[in-house]
């Protein structure tokens, strides 16, 4: 059967020549980059090769590099680490409504700690806009935290604009690029970024390498405190193979990001004008200022979990943000904070397409979606409308 | 995640559909958890000579939904009174701990559906 | 010329059955463990066999078991996530003077955020006196964290002991076993320990995974928060081929145990026995309650980095607990605190062997290290004593 | 880590040992650092005909102590005052920043040793 993956924005499949680029390291140069010997400098060198190639896909500095283990790792290094240094400065952060859950339950963590946190909402595109940060600044606030692109609905937020507000106020910007970085041009200069997170499996490199940048002169106290690896900054027996891999992998994505996004993006472009054909399949996210290989929707009437198992049975590999599909059981935060109800936030369904993606597997999804929807309508009590659907919220079974 | 049987049923569920001429209906759920249950029944001399669905939910929904309709056919309200949570996921090899809640609404789906029909006997 | 790698408490070259294990999960099952569709639900299957293979290794259920991404991560999460999870019992915690600087370093992190931490002595041989941990307890006491066995000089504690003081007084206990496990049978229940560290990459598993045991029952707040990977307790897209390459080094480890004990304790004691013939060579640690494969000395009259570099060039690969060594530029505080002068310290260099070291090297190694000594000692001034050496300390240059 | 110079003369160190008839001798540096050089000078005519040392240290110490021997021979005193720190780590092709303050001694360790020779012609 033919084999579909539509699910980029889980992870990525491993580029080949990210893996042969990482090999060696796992045999050969299998020293501690700490070594003075051979096998631990020639770890050591290559470590700082990837962290080059690293830096230049988002046009830093190496030494503005810190590698992390993974996009959560980042993201938590950066909340905690900025609160931490700067909070004889004040103990205020501002996050939008739609970050990842390793930005928002840090962020709660931080609650706890005694920080207070706004958390910005968003208008029916799910774009923060960036009037609504300007007002929320107070004299007390240390940092601004705004994903850079939703992995859930695709949309590009104006970090660019809200880093600028940040600078002016003199306040730390982090931006969450994980979703973003490597499918799209990211330029921590032009976006105003002092913080940002990124993580080479989201890019075809390797999973357990990823990274926060820091821009230079910024003071962040470690999450991983030990030796000096990373500068002090993040301690920790490097994970070389995985670091060389996310090298090698920013240096593909950089050479080719536009030639895969000139394929992928009229791709994805079909996939969406096919399936908004289908009656009561909406669109979730903004229309166009979105991520080039994304494509989300909500499906009337039908549950996610289902849609994405029928899809798999025919060879097709997607996501949903239903409850049903996330093992937290409640309906996506993304999806309420867009303005979706909750009942139809259920029929969640995301496909993410990649540079392998071809015209014909398109052909094929197009093809299969809209039956999968109507043989599940078919069972569904509602597909002729939410009629005597109770309005009640889900509290019981929880 | 799911096993062999679970996944037979929700592929290929048995019984879907309305059924215009029930005996008794019953509704199990809400859609804003992400999983509803609509059961119907036919009754002949107290027992249950056939059974429908209609299911808004996941695959364990639909598949639970697909099993309950067909243990039923053929029991007496009495016997389908007794059939539980537990026996329902017993009979489709298990279910996995985050669904035995939420999604195996079968069992008071299927009561109400008989609650339903004893009350419009009165 | 010959390659003989004597610094396994470094880092381990990674087993070639290892390596196998793990590459199927680079190529084909490259999906995310979340995912419900195949390439997901195949990474997810190897993640929980992995856990298995984990748990047996040290005597622990899997649901005990939390993949981190290195011994430094699972040691600042054993160590923040108790004390934040035990604040509101009290604020006290207790760590020797020779633990791993990813404990030290985060035990002056706590002491920052209002923590008070016991720095427990040792003897000469390196060993905490379980009568001190006992004394050192006060009512606010909630964390008993002391390392199993020392990278530096080797000497195992004795942790059972001190994990019973802990039991008894109802605290919970931690101890750091990165340098233990996979080298020596490490049982939690027999260790008392409520909590344990434990890293692949020493045990011919790849860097990159490691792990924290947290036994049934016990809360602990997570250091790095976000997605429900690991029961909520460690988020993270995971490095589902590091943790498979991390059950099959357990497996191996558990397998082959006692096989590796005995070939390498015996090398390990001629190469002991040979250095010491050498004139002003003292063995640092504990004499027997040592890991099995650790030498460790400290040579007068001569600089530790000195010695790395010239048995490098010799295709002998060690380490030393020297300033110089070190990027930290400080004298190992493990050789200060069990008694050693710091122009004493200078001279430190650590041998450990593994599975793959044969007796040919060791003879080879016999031969070359009084050689490269004698050739130090040589360009010294001190090689006839340590007169005409200030006592003063060392500030100016650093 | 060193430059391949740095290595060189750390493997085959030029100008080791004693000089029982030194006209000046200077140290620089401590064992608790890690480094110590100590540098022997014999002095003819105002310039430094013969250089040798002892170091205790790393290898950025030993090579350090070689080469500024080496620079050292055949130079007036006045000539080598001006031998520095910079001026030596060029010369083995750089040397780590962190080994640039602690092992790079060997100037100091001169110019002490010339120091050392001037006093005693007072
Ligand atoms: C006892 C001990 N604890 C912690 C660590 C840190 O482990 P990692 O380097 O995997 O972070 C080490 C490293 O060798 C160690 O020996
Ligand atoms: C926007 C965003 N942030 C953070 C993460 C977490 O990254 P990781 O799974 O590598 O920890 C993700 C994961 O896909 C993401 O999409």
């Amino acid at each position: 059967m033919k084999k579909i993956y539509l699910d980029h924005v889980a992870t990525n499949p491993l580029h080949p020549e990210v893996l042969d680029a990482m090999l060696p390291y796992f045999k050969e140069h299998y020293g501690n980059p700490l070594s003075i010997y051979e096998p631990g400098m020639k770890a050591r060198e290559a470590i700082e090769n990837a962290r080059e190639s690293a830096a230049a896909l988002i046009n830093a500095k190496p030494k503005e590099i810190i590698f992390t283990a993974s996009g959560a790792e980042s993201n938590n290094f950066a909340l905690k680490g900025i609160a931490y240094a700067g909070q004889g400065k004040g103990k205020h952060i501002i996050v939008s409504r739609i970050e990842h859950h390793s930005i928002l339950n840090t962020a709660r963590f931080l609650e706890k700690a005694g920080f207070a946190v706004t958390y910005l909402p968003v208008d029916k595109n799910g774009a923060v806009n960036p009037v609504d940060v300007d007002k929320a600044i107070t004299k007390e606030t240390i940092l601004i935290s705004i994903i850079h692109a939703s992995p859930e609905i695709g949309t590009i937020e104006p970090v660019a604009e809200i880093g600028q507000i940040a600078r002016e106020n003199g306040i730390i910007f982090h931006t969450d690029a994980v979703s973003s970085v490597g499918n799209i041009p990211v330029d921590v200069q032009s976006l105003n970024a002092d913080l940002l997170s990124f993580a080479a499996h989201q890019f075809y490199g390797p999973k357990g390498a990823a990274a926060l940048y820091v821009k230079e002169g910024i003071r962040i106290v470690p999450l991983i405190y030990g030796g000096i690896q990373e500068g002090g900054r993040r301690a920790g027996t490097e994970n070389v193979p995985a670091i060389v891999g996310m090298g090698k992998a920013a240096e593909l994505a950089k050479r080719d990001m536009q030639k895969r996004i000139d394929h992928i993006s009229p791709l994805r472009d079909k996939l969406i004008g096919n399936a908004l054909k289908t009656d009561k399949v909406l669109l979730t996210g903004h229309p166009e200022k979105r991520l080039p290989n994304h494509a989300s929707f909500v499906v009337e009437y039908i549950e996610g979990e289902a849609m994405l198992l029928l899809l798999a049975a025919k060879g097709i590999y997607s996501a949903s943000g239903s409850a049903c599909s996330s093992k937290a059981l409640k309906a996506s935060p993304v999806l309420i904070s867009i303005g979706v109800p909750a009942h139809l936030a259920q029929g969640s369904v995301v496909f993410t397409l990649g540079e392998e993606t071809t015209e014909d597997d398109i052909n094929y999804f197009n093809e299969t979606f809209p039956q999968i929807i109507s043989r599940l309508r078919e069972i569904s009590p509602y597909a002729k409308g939410w009629e005597g659907m109770e309005g009640s919220a889900c509290t019981a079974q929880k | 995640m799911y096993s062999a049987k679970v996944m037979d049923h929700f592929t290929n569920p048995r019984n879907v559909g309305e059924m215009p001429d029930a005996d008794g209906i019953g509704t199990e759920g809400n859609p804003v958890c992400g999983d509803v249950m609509k059961i119907y029944i036919k009754v002949n001399d107290d027992k249950i000579t056939d059974a429908k669905f209609q299911t808004f939910g996941c695959g364990a929904a639909i598949a639970v939904s697909s099993m309950v309709t067909e243990m039923a056919k053929g029991m007496t309200l009495d016997e389908a009174l007794k059939i539980t949570k537990a026996s329902l996921a017993e009979a489709l090899d298990g279910l996995p701990p985050q669904k035995m809640h939420c999604s195996n609404l079968g069992a008071d789906a299927l009561h109400k559906a008989i609650e339903d029909y004893r009350n419009k006997q009165k």
